[in-house]
C-alpha cells in the first residue's frame, strides 16, 4: 500500500493556482523526486502534505488515513517531518534546542539523546555550534540544521525541499549518503531537488512539475536519459 | 578581454579584514584586491565567512578591524547606503526583497541613490521627468530578468528561483560598479544554473561591471570566474584563476572533497 | 541620604513594584507567546477581584443589575478563614483564567486564523476591555468594593521598625504581594526555562508556523497561555484588590500603561523582565524626591526613555539577532 | 415646547468618573419622581432626558449638543467635571440653553457665561470650614502636611483654598504632596507626612486615591487629624479604607440634618430605596433638577409651557433661575447675577464607622 | 439641514479631527515606524494656540492681527512640534515596533505631566476660555478649517505616496536593512516621516483649541494614543483614506450608540472586536480587498535599454 497518496490535489494562492489535479503516490520504503522549474509548485506540494497549506481541491492519504483536514502537528505526529524551503530554523533558540524540538513529539528521553549524538556526528559543524543561537548560523549552516532538525522526529515519511540548497559540495554528498542510510532503514522520503541529477540517481521514481501540472512520472534510472528531462533540468 | 583587465586598475583593496563573533573569528585577517571588470569568485566550505565578508565590504557588518578601499577611497565605517552610492550594490543569501511590494515597486526603490526628487518636489509634481526614467529602467530591468510580465505582483509571491532574479534586478538598479551576489544560483535547477551564468556574463558586460560571486555550485564558478578566492574558517586559503584553484590540493580537502 | 531614608525608600520602590510586577506577569506571557499586546489583561485582572469577591462576601451594593443579591444568605462558605480566603482567591483566579481563554478563542483566534497584522490584536483587546469593563458596571456599578479588612487573618497591617531614631515602615500586604510575585516568577521561570513545556511555547513565540512543522499544537500552547496569564491577572487582581480596595470597574485597566511600561522596560517576552522591570520603575519613582513628586510619572518614563536608548532591547530582553 | 417638559441630564454614566456620576444620577432620577409626584410643573409632568458625558471633554459636548437640538431640552443639568464644563458650557451658552451645574466646583463655571450657572459651592467657600472644625477638635494643632491629587482640576483648585486657610488659621504647612488620582500606593506620601511631624493632615482628591490615602497614613502609624475635601465626600470611600476611615473631617455643602422640610422628603425617599444616608453629590444633583423645575413652575404661572416657544422659554427660564429662591435639600439657595450659588448652610462631618464596612458622617457643630 | 449641522456639527468636525490624528499617525507608519506621539504634538499644538490666544503676553499682537492670529498659532504649533519632532524623533527612531511605540508614549506621558506642572499651561484645570476662530459660533463652521486641512493632507499624503520619498518610506517599512543597502538613507527618512506627523498632529491642536473652547491636559494621553492607532488600524493602514475612514467611523460609533443608553460601551466594544475579526485589512482594506489594483502598465515609451552609468563617487 502506498504510505502517500495524493490524489487531485489543487492548492491557490488567492488568484494564482499553484498545484493542479495533481496526483502522485510514494510507496512504503521508496525514494521519491520532485523536479520542476522555479515556481511549479513543488514547494507548495510538500506544504499541502505536511497541512502548512490548505488545498483547494483533493485528497491527501497517509498510511491510508485521511489527513486533508488534519492539522500541521497532527501530520507531524502521524510520522511526517518536513526541512522546509527557506530553513526555518528557530532564530533565537539554540542549535541544540533546534534540535531537541525536532523531536517534540517524541516520548523516548533517552534515544533523543544518542540520536542527537549522532547528529552532531555528522554534522561536525553544528556539534561545534550547539550553544549557537540558530539564527546567526551561516546559510548553509542553518541548512544543516533544519534537515538534522527533521531527522530528529525519526519520521516514516520525510520532506525535504531542496536540502542540498546552499551547501558545500562535500556536504551535498553528505546529505544524500544519509539520506540513503535513513531509507536503507526504513524511512520513506520525497525529496524536492534542484540537484536533480544526483536526487535522480540517488531515487526510486520521479515526478516532472510544470505550471502546477505532473507532466511526467516514471523510475528515476528512466527519466534521468528521457530528452525532456535531459533538457529542461539537466542543462543537457 | 584579458589585456583589457590588467591595464584596467583596482576596484577594490581589502586588508586585514577581519571580524569577530563573541570568541569566533568568522573573518580572519583577509586581503586581496578585485580588479577593475573582472568576476571574482569566493567559495568555501560553509560558515567559512564569505557572506560575513560581503557584509563588511557593503557597510552591513562593521569590521572588528581592517578596511576595505574602493576606487582609492576608504568605504569601511561608512553607512550601507554611503557605500551603495558609491557604487557596490549586493543581492543577499537569505533573499530579502521588500515583500509585500510590487516586483517593479522593489526595483524602482532601488534606484533611490541615483535619483533626487525631494519632499516637495514629489508633492508638487516637479519631477516627472525623473519619475519617468525611474519608471522606465524599472521595467527594462525587470525586462532583463524576465520578470516583467509579473511586475505588479507581490515579490513574496514569487517562487524561490524568481526571487533571486528580482534581487539581481533589485542590486542592478542602483546602477552600481561592483555588484556582489550572494548564492545567486541557489534554488535554481541544472540548465537554470547555465542560463543565469550566461545571464551573468551578459550583465558583467553590459554594463561594465565588476562582480563577486559567492556560489556553491562549482561548475558555475569554474566557468563564470576570472578568479577565485577559497575562505577556510575564515582565512584566505587559495587566490587564483579557476583551474589553479580547483588542483589546490588544500581547496580539495576543505571544500570540494575528493573525487 | 541617611540610611533610614534610603531604606524606606528602596522598601517603598519595592512594594511599588511588586504590585506593577505582578500586575506585568500574565500581561508579558501573552505578548512572549504572541507578540501582542493584550489590552484586555486589565480587565481580567479586575474580573479577578471581583470573582474572588463574590466568593467571599456575595452580596453587591445599589448600582447595577445584581444589585440586592445575597448570594449566601447564611454567610460565605469562604468567610472567616485566612486558608479559605486564599482558596477563594484561586478559585476566582482559574476563573479569570477560563475568561481569558475564552477571550482568546473569541477575539484573537478568529484574527490569528485570518493572518492579520498582530497589532490589530489590540485593538480587538481594547474593545474586550471596553466590553468587560462596562458590563461590569452593568451589573455590579461602578462603585468600589473591598473584601473584609481581615482576609488574611489578623496580621499586622504594617511592619515597623527602627534605625536610630527613624522609623522605617512597611505594609504587610504588599509584602504578601512581593512574595507572591516572586513565587509566580520562580514557577513560570521554571516552566519556560527549564521545561520541554517552555521550549514548546518559546518555539510557538517565536514562529507558529515553524512550531507546528515541529509537531507542537500551537492552538493548545496559546489556551494554555491565555490560561496562565488570566489565573496569574486573576490572582494579581485580588491580591491588589485586597492592597487598595477594587475602586470600579476600571481597577485593573489603569495598570495598563504602567504595565506596558514595565514589561517594556524588562525586556519584551522576558518573564524575569516584567518582575525587575516592575520593580526599577517602582524605585525610580520611590526616590524621586518629595519636592518634585509631582514629575513622578515622568520621571519613571524618562527613565524609559533613557534606558531604550541605551538598550533598545529592555533591561533583560534579548537584542534581536540581524544575521544578513 | 413638549410635554411632558424634557429637563436634560448630562453627566458621567462611564468611564471612570461614573463612580462620581452613577450618585448624581440617583440624585436627579429622584428629583424627577418626587416632582412628578407631586403634580410636575402645575400638572404637567417633566421628563429627564439623560445623555452620557462620561469623563471627558468631548462627551461632554456631545452629550450636550444631543441635549440641545435633538432631544430639545429647556436646560441642562450638567457636567460632573468642571473640566468639562469649561468645554461643554460654552456650547449651551452660545445656543441660549440654560445650564445648571451640579457639581462644578473649580472657580470660573459661573462666568463662562449668562447661561451658566451652579448649585455646588465652590471650594473657596465650603473648603476652610473644615479646617477650623478640626482646630476646634484639637487647638494644640501646629503643622499641616497637604496632599493633594495633581492630575485633577478641582483637587488642584481646593488645595489652593486649604492651604491659604491653614495659613490664615496660623497653621505651618511643613510639607505639600502632591499624587495622582490613578495611584494606589501612597506609601511615599506618607513617609514625608510623618517625617515632617505634622500633626493635621489635609486630603483634596476623589474617592479611590482620597481613601486609600487614609488607610495607608493609618496603617503606616499616622495618628494625627485628617481633613478630607469634596472628592473624599461620598460614602463610596468606606469599602476603601474601611475602618480606618473613622474620624476623617470633611467640610460638606450638604447634610442630611439638613431640617429643612424639602430635605426631609428627600432623605426619607433616598433612605427607602438605598438603606443609607444620601451622599452630597446626590443631593446636588436633586438639588440642580429642582430648580430648575421651580422656576419653570414660575414660568408656567405666566404663560402654559405648552404655549411657549423653545427659544423663549430658555431665555426666560434662564432669568427665572437666577431669580428665584429655591428650597432644595441643600437649604434655601439663591444665584447671584453670574450664577455662583449662594447658599446659607456649609456643615463639617466626620465619618463614624461602626464596623469595616458600615459607617455615616456625623455632622458636627 | 442646518439643524443636521446644529446637531451633529461637533460630531462631524470631530470625525474629520480624528481623521487628521488617524493620518498624523499614518506618515510615520508608512516608514514602518510605530510612533504613538501624536497625542503628544497634538496637545502641544493646542497648547501654543491657547497660550497665544489668551495669554496676556500676546494681547497686543492679537490685537493687531485680529482673525490673522489664528493661521499664526497654527503656524507657530507646526513649528513647534517640527522642533520637538527632530528633537524626539532622531535619538528615538534607533528604536523599533513595540519598543518605539513605548517610547513615543513616553514621550507623551512626559509632556503630559509637564504640562500638569506648568503655570503657563494652567496646571490640571487647564486653559479655558479660548476665544472662537474668526468668531465662529457653531460647532460645525470649524469644518471651514478642519475640511481643508484634510483635503489639503490628503492631496499631500497622496503625492508623497507616489514620489520618491513615498517609495524610500516604503521600502524602510518592509526591510530597513534591505533599504539601506539599496541606498535608501534610513534615519533621515524616519525622521521625516515622523516629523510630518509631528506637525500635522500640532496644526490639529492648534485648530482644535477654539474648537473645543478649553485645553488641558487630558488632551494628550496614552488613551488617545491607542485610540489614535485604532483608528488607523480599522481604517486601513496601507490606503491614506484608511484612517480617515478609520477615524470618522470610530468617533461616530459611540455616538451613534447613544441610543443604546447604558450599554452603549458595551457595544461600541464589540464593534471594535468584530471589525479587528473581520477587517483584517481595515475597512479600506477591505474595499480595496473587492477591487484588485490593475496591474501596472507598461508606460508606452520605447523601450529602453538599461544604460551603463557610472556610480558617483
Ligand atoms: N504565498 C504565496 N502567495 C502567492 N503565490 C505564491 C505563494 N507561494 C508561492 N506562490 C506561487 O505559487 C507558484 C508555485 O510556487 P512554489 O513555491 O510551490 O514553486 P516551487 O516549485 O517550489 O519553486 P522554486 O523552485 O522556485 O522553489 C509560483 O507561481 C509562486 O509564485
Ligand atoms: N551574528 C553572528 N553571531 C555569531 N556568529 C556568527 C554571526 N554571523 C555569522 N556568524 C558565524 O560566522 C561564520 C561565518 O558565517 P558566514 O555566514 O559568513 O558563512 P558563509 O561562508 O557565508 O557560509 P555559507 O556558505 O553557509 O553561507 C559562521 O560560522 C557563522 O555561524
Ligand atoms: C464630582 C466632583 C468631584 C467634581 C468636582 N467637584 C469638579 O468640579 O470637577
Ligand atoms: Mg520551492
Ligand atoms: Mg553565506
Amino acid at each position: 500500500m502506498a504510505l502517500l497518496e495524493v490524489e487531485n490535489l489543487s492548492v491557490n494562492y488567492g488568484a494564482i493556482q499553484a498545484v493542479r489535479n495533481l496526483t502522485l503516490s510514494v510507496q512504503e520504503g521508496e525514494i521519491v523526486t520532485l523536479i520542476g522549474a522555479n515556481g511549479a509548485g513543488k514547494t507548495t506540494t510538500l506544504r499541502a502534505v505536511s497541512r502548512m497549506v490548505r488545498p483547494r481541491e483533493g485528497r491527501i492519504l497517509f498510511a491510508g488515513r485521511d489527513i486533508t483536514r488534519a492539522t500541521p502537528d497532527e501530520v507531524v505526529r502521524l510520522g511526517i517531518a518536513q526541512s522546509p524551503e527557506g530553513r526555518q530554523v528557530l532564530a533565537r533558540q539554540s542549535v541544540q534546542d533546534n534540535l531537541e524540538l525536532g523531536a517534540y513529539t517524541r516520548r523516548d528521553a533517552v534515544e533523543v539523546r544518542a540520536d542527537m549524538a549522532r547528529m552532531y556526528e555528522r554534522f561536525p559543524r553544528l556539534g561545534e555550534r550547539r550553544n549557537q543561537l540558530a539564527g546567526t548560523l551561516s546559510g548553509g549552516e542553518q541548512q544543516m540544521l533544519a534537515i538534522a532538525r527533521a531527522l530528529m522526529s525519526r519520521p516514516r515519511l520525510l520532506l525535504l525541499d531542496e536540502p542540498s540548497l546552499g551547501l558545500a559540495p562535500i556536504i551535498v554528498r553528505e546529505i544524500f549518503d544519509i539520506i540513503g542510510e535513513l531509507n536503507r532503514s526504513g524511512t520513506t522520503i520525497l525529496l524536492v531537488e534542484q540537484n536533480a541529477r544526483l536526487a535522480m540517481q540517488r531515487s526510486d521514481r520521479t515526478y516532472v512539475l510544470e505550471a502546477g501540472q505532473l507532466t511526467l512520472e516514471g523510475d528515476s534510472a528512466r527519466l534521468v536519459n528521457d530528452e525532456r528531462v535531459l533538457h529542461a533540468y539537466l542543462g543537457g | 578581454m584579458t589585456a583589457v583587465l590588467t591595464e584596467r586598475g583596482t576596484v577594490l583593496e581589502a586588508r586585514g579584514l577581519t571580524r569577530r563573533f563573541g570568541g569566533l573569528v568568522a573573518v580572519n585577517d583577509v586581503s586581496f584586491d578585485v580588479r577593475e571588470g573582472e568576476i571574482f569568485g569566493l567559495i568555501g566550505p560553509n560558515g567559512a565567512g564569505k557572506t560575513t565578508l560581503f557584509n563588511l565590504m557593503t557597510g552591513l557588518t562593521p569590521p572588528s578591524s581592517g578596511t576595505l578601499t574602493y576606487r582609492g577611497q576608504k568605504v569601511t565605517g561608512l553607512a550601507p547606503h554611503r557605500i551603495a552610492a558609491l557604487g557596490m550594490s549586493r543581492t543577499f543569501q537569505n533573499i530579502r526583497l521588500f515583500r509585500a511590494l510590487s516586483a517593479l515597486e522593489n526595483v524602482k526603490i532601488a534606484q533611490h541613490v541615483r535619483t533626487h526628487a525631494g519632499l516637495w518636489a514629489g508633492v508638487f509634481g516637479t519631477a516627472r521627468e525623473e519619475e519617468r526614467r525611474v519608471e522606465e529602467r524599472a521595467w527594462a530591468l525587470l525586462d532583463l530578468v524576465g520578470l516583467a510580465d509579473r511586475a505588479g505582483e507581490m515579490a513574496a509571491n514569487f517562487s524561490y528561483g524568481d526571487q533571486r532574479r528580482l534581487e539581481i534586478a533589485r542590486a542592478l538598479a542602483t546602477e552600481p560598479r561592483v555588484l556582489l551576489l550572494d548564492e545567486p544560483a541557489a534554488g535554481m535547477n541544472t540548465a537554470e544554473k547555465g542560463q543565469l551564468t550566461a545571464f551573468i556574463r551578459e550583465v558583467h558586460d553590459r554594463f561594465d561591471l565588476t562582480v563577486l560571486v559567492i556560489e556553491h555550485h562549482v561548475p558555475l564558478v569554474m566557468n563564470l570566474c576570472d578568479r577565485v578566492a577559497v575562505l577556510n574558517f575564515g582565512q584566505l586559503i587559495a587566490v587564483g584563476d579557476p583551474a589553479t584553484v580547483q588542483r589546490d590540493p588544500k581547496v580539495i580537502e576543505a571544500y570540494l572533497g575528493g573525487e | 541620604m541617611e540610611l533610614s531614608q534610603l531604606l524606606q525608600n528602596v522598601l517603598n520602590g519595592l512594594a511599588i513594584g511588586s504590585v506593577y510586577a505582578i500586575f506585568a506577569l500574565g500581561y508579558t506571557l501573552v505578548f512572549s507567546i504572541l507578540g501582542i499586546i493584550n489590552f484586555a489583561h486589565g480587565a481580567v485582572f479586575t474580573l479577578g477581584a471581583y470573582f474572588t469577591y463574590t466568593l467571599v462576601v456575595g452580596q453587591f451594593e445599589n448600582n447595577g443589575i445584581l444589585k440586592g443579591i445575597n448570594l449566601f444568605p447564611n454567610g460565605s462558605p469562604f468567610s472567616g478563614n485566612p486558608w479559605l480566603f486564599a482558596l477563594a482567591t484561586l478559585i476566582g483566579a482559574a476563573v479569570a483564567g477560563l475568561v481569558a481563554v475564552l477571550i482568546e478563542r473569541l477575539a484573537f483566534r478568529p484574527m490569528r486564523s485570518r493572518g492579520a497584522d498582530p497589532l490589530l490584536a489590540l485593538v480587538s483587546s481594547l474593545g474586550v476591555a471596553l466590553v468587560v469593563v462596562n458590563l461590569i458596571q452593568l451589573l455590579v456599578g461602578a462603585e468600589i468594593y473591598n473584601f473584609p479588612s481581615d482576609a488574611y487573618g489578623q496580621v499586622q497591617p504594617a511592619l515597623s521598625f527602627h534605625i536610630g531614631d527613624r522609623v522605617v515602615i512597611v505594609r504587610t500586604v504588599q509584602i504578601i504581594i512581593f512574595a507572591v510575585s516572586l513565587v509566580m516568577l520562580a514557577i513560570l521561570g521554571y516552566v519556560i526555562g527549564r521545561t520541554k513545556i517552555g521550549k514548546a511555547l518559546r518555539a510557538v513565540a517565536e514562529n507558529p508556523g515553524t512550531a507546528s512543522l515541529l509537531g507542537i499544537s500551537v492552538d493548545r500552547f496559546i489556551l494554555i497561555t491565555f490560561f496562565l496569564s488570566g489565573f496569574l491577572g486573576g490572582l494579581a487582581g485580588t491580591l491588589v484588590g485586597t492592597a487598595f480596595g477594587v475602586a470600579g470597574p476600571y481597577f485593573g485597566v489603569t495598570y495598563g500603561l504602567k504595565g506596558l511600561a514595565v514589561i517594556v522596560l524588562g525586556g519584551l517576552g522576558s518573564i524575569p523582565g516584567a518582575v525587575v522591570g516592575g520593580l526599577v520603575i517602582g524605585l525610580a519613582e520611590a526616590f524621586v524626591p518629595a519636592q518634585y513628586s509631582a514629575y513622578k510619572d515622568a520621571v519613571a518614563f524618562a527613565l524609559l526613555f533613557v534606558i531604550l536608548l541605551v538598550r533598545p532591547q529592555g533591561l533583560l530582553g534579548r537584542a534581536q539577532i540581524q544575521k544578513v | 415646547v413638549q410635554v411632558p417638559v424634557p429637563i436634560g441630564v448630562a453627566l458621567a454614566q462611564t468611564s471612570n468618573t461614573a463612580l462620581l456620576g452613577q450618585e448624581q444620577v440617583i440624585g436627579a432620577k429622584l428629583a424627577e419622581k418626587h416632582i412628578n409626584a407631586h403634580g410636575g410643573i402645575n400638572g404637567t409632568p417633566i421628563k429627564l432626558v439623560f445623555q452620557d458625558a462620561a469623563g471627558d471633554e468631548n462627551s461632554a459636548i456631545n452629550a450636550f449638543q444631543n441635549l440641545i437640538t435633538k432631544a430639545n431640552v429647556v436646560a441642562i443639568v450638567g457636567p460632573t467635571l468642571s473640566q468639562q464644563a469649561f468645554a461643554a458650557d460654552p456650547i449651551a451658552e452660545r445656543a441660549k440653553v440654560p445650564v445648571v451645574g451640579p457639581s462644578n466646583t473649580a472657580k470660573g463655571i459661573p462666568q463662562i457665561g449668562d447661561y451658566i450657572a451652579r448649585v455646588s459651592a465652590p471650594v473657596a467657600v465650603v473648603a476652610p470650614n473644615a479646617i477650623k472644625q478640626a482646630l476646634k477638635i484639637d487647638p494644640k494643632i501646629k503643622k499641616v502636611a497637604v496632599l493633594y491629587a495633581q492630575n485633577d482640576a478641582f483637587s488642584t483648585s481646593e488645595t489652593g483654598t486649604f492651604q491659604d486657610a491653614a495659613k490664615a488659621q496660623g497653621l505651618n504647612v511643613a510639607t505639600v504632596q502632591k499624587f495622582q488620582t490613578t495611584d494606589t500606593d501612597f506609601t511615599t506620601q506618607v513617609t514625608a507626612v510623618l517625617n515632617s511631624g505634622a500633626d493635621l493632615v489635609i486630603i483634596s482628591g476623589l474617592a479611590a486615591d482620597g481613601g486609600n490615602l487614609v488607610k495607608q497614613l493609618r496603617q503606616l502609624g499616622y495618628k494625627g487629624l485628617i481633613v478630607g475635601g469634596n472628592g473624599l465626600n461620598t460614602s463610596n470611600i468606606f469599602p476603601v479604607c474601611q475602618q480606618y476611615c473613622d474620624g476623617v473631617i470633611i467640610a460638606q455643602a450638604y447634610s442630611p440634618a439638613q431640617p429643612s422640610a424639602a430635605n426631609q422628603l428627600f432623605v426619607k425617599e433616598y433612605r427607602a430605596q438605598y438603606k443609607k444616608d444620601p451622599p452630597q453629590f446626590a443631593a446636588q444633583a436633586y438639588a440642580g433638577v429642582q430648580v430648575v423645575a421651580d422656576a419653570l413652575r414660575a414660568l408656567d404661572h405666566q404663560k402654559k409651557l405648552s404655549q411657549w416657544n423653545l427659544d423663549d422659554l430658555r431665555t426666560a427660564l434662564n432669568k427665572q433661575i437666577l431669580a428665584g429662591k429655591y428650597n432644595t435639600p441643600l437649604g434655601e439657595v439663591r444665584f447671584d447675577k453670574e450664577g455662583e450659588v449662594l447658599q446659607k448652610d456649609f456643615y463639617v462631618a466626620q465619618i463614624k464607622m461602626q464596623d469595616a464596612k458600615n459607617g455615616s458622617f456625623v455632622y458636627l457643630k | 439641514m442646518s439643524e443636521f449641522l446644529a446637531q451633529y456639527g461637533f460630531l462631524i468636525v470631530t470625525m474629520v479631527q480624528a481623521g487628521l490624528l488617524g493620518l498624523s499617525l499614518y506618515f510615520p507608519l508608512q516608514a514602518g515606524q510605530l510612533s504613538l506621539a501624536s497625542p503628544g504634538f497634538y496637545a502641544l499644538g493646542g497648547y501654543v494656540a491657547a497660550i497665544m490666544l489668551t495669554s496676556p503676553a500676546f494681547s497686543s499682537l492679537r490685537d493687531a492681527l485680529g482673525n490673522g492670529m489664528f493661521p499664526l498659532t497654527w503656524v507657530a504649533a507646526a513649528l513647534a512640534s517640527g522642533v520637538l519632532g527632530v528633537l524626539v524623533g532622531v535619538p528615538a527612531l534607533r528604536l523599533r515596533g513595540i519598543y518605539l511605540a513605548l517610547a513615543t508614549i513616553a514621550f507623551v506621558e512626559i509632556l503630559r505631566v509637564v504640562s500638569l506642572n506648568l503655570s503657563i499651561t494652567g496646571g490640571a484645570i487647564g486653559i479655558f476660555g479660548i476665544p472662537q476662530a474668526f468668531g465662529f459660533q457653531d460647532r460645525w463652521q470649524y469644518l471651514w478649517l478642519f475640511g481643508p486641512l484634510l483635503i489639503l493632507t490628503l492631496l499631500f499624503a497622496r503625492q508623497v505616496e507616489r514620489s520618491r520619498v513615498g517609495r524610500a518610506f516604503r521600502a524602510i517599512r518592509e526591510d530597513e536593512l534591505a533599504a539601506d543597502a539599496m541606498g535608501v538613507p534610513p534615519t533621515r527618512y524616519k525622521v521625516l516621516a515622523f516629523v510630518i506627523g509631528a506637525v500635522l498632529a500640532g496644526i490639529v491642536g492648534a485648530m482644535s483649541a477654539p474648537f473645543l473652547n478649553t485645553w488641558n491636559a487630558k488632551q494628550g494621553t496614552f488613551d488617545a494614543s491607542i485610540a489614535i492607532l485604532a483608528f488607523v488600524l480599522i481604517g486601513g493602514s496601507r490606503n491614506i483614506w484608511g484612517p480617515v475612514v478609520g477615524g470618522a467611523l470610530l468617533t461616530a460609533v459611540p455616538e451613534l450608540l447613544r441610543f443604546l443608553a447604558d450599554w452603549r460601551l458595551v457595544i461600541n466594544g464589540l464593534v471594535l472586536v468584530v471589525a479587528s475579526l473581520y477587517l483584517p485589512q481595515g475597512i479600506v482594506g477591505a474595499l480595496e480587498g473587492v477591487r484588485r489594483p490593475p496591474p501596472p502598465r507598461r508606460p508606452p515609451s520605447v523601450p529602453v535599454v538599461v544604460e551603463a552609468k557610472g556610480g558617483t563617487s
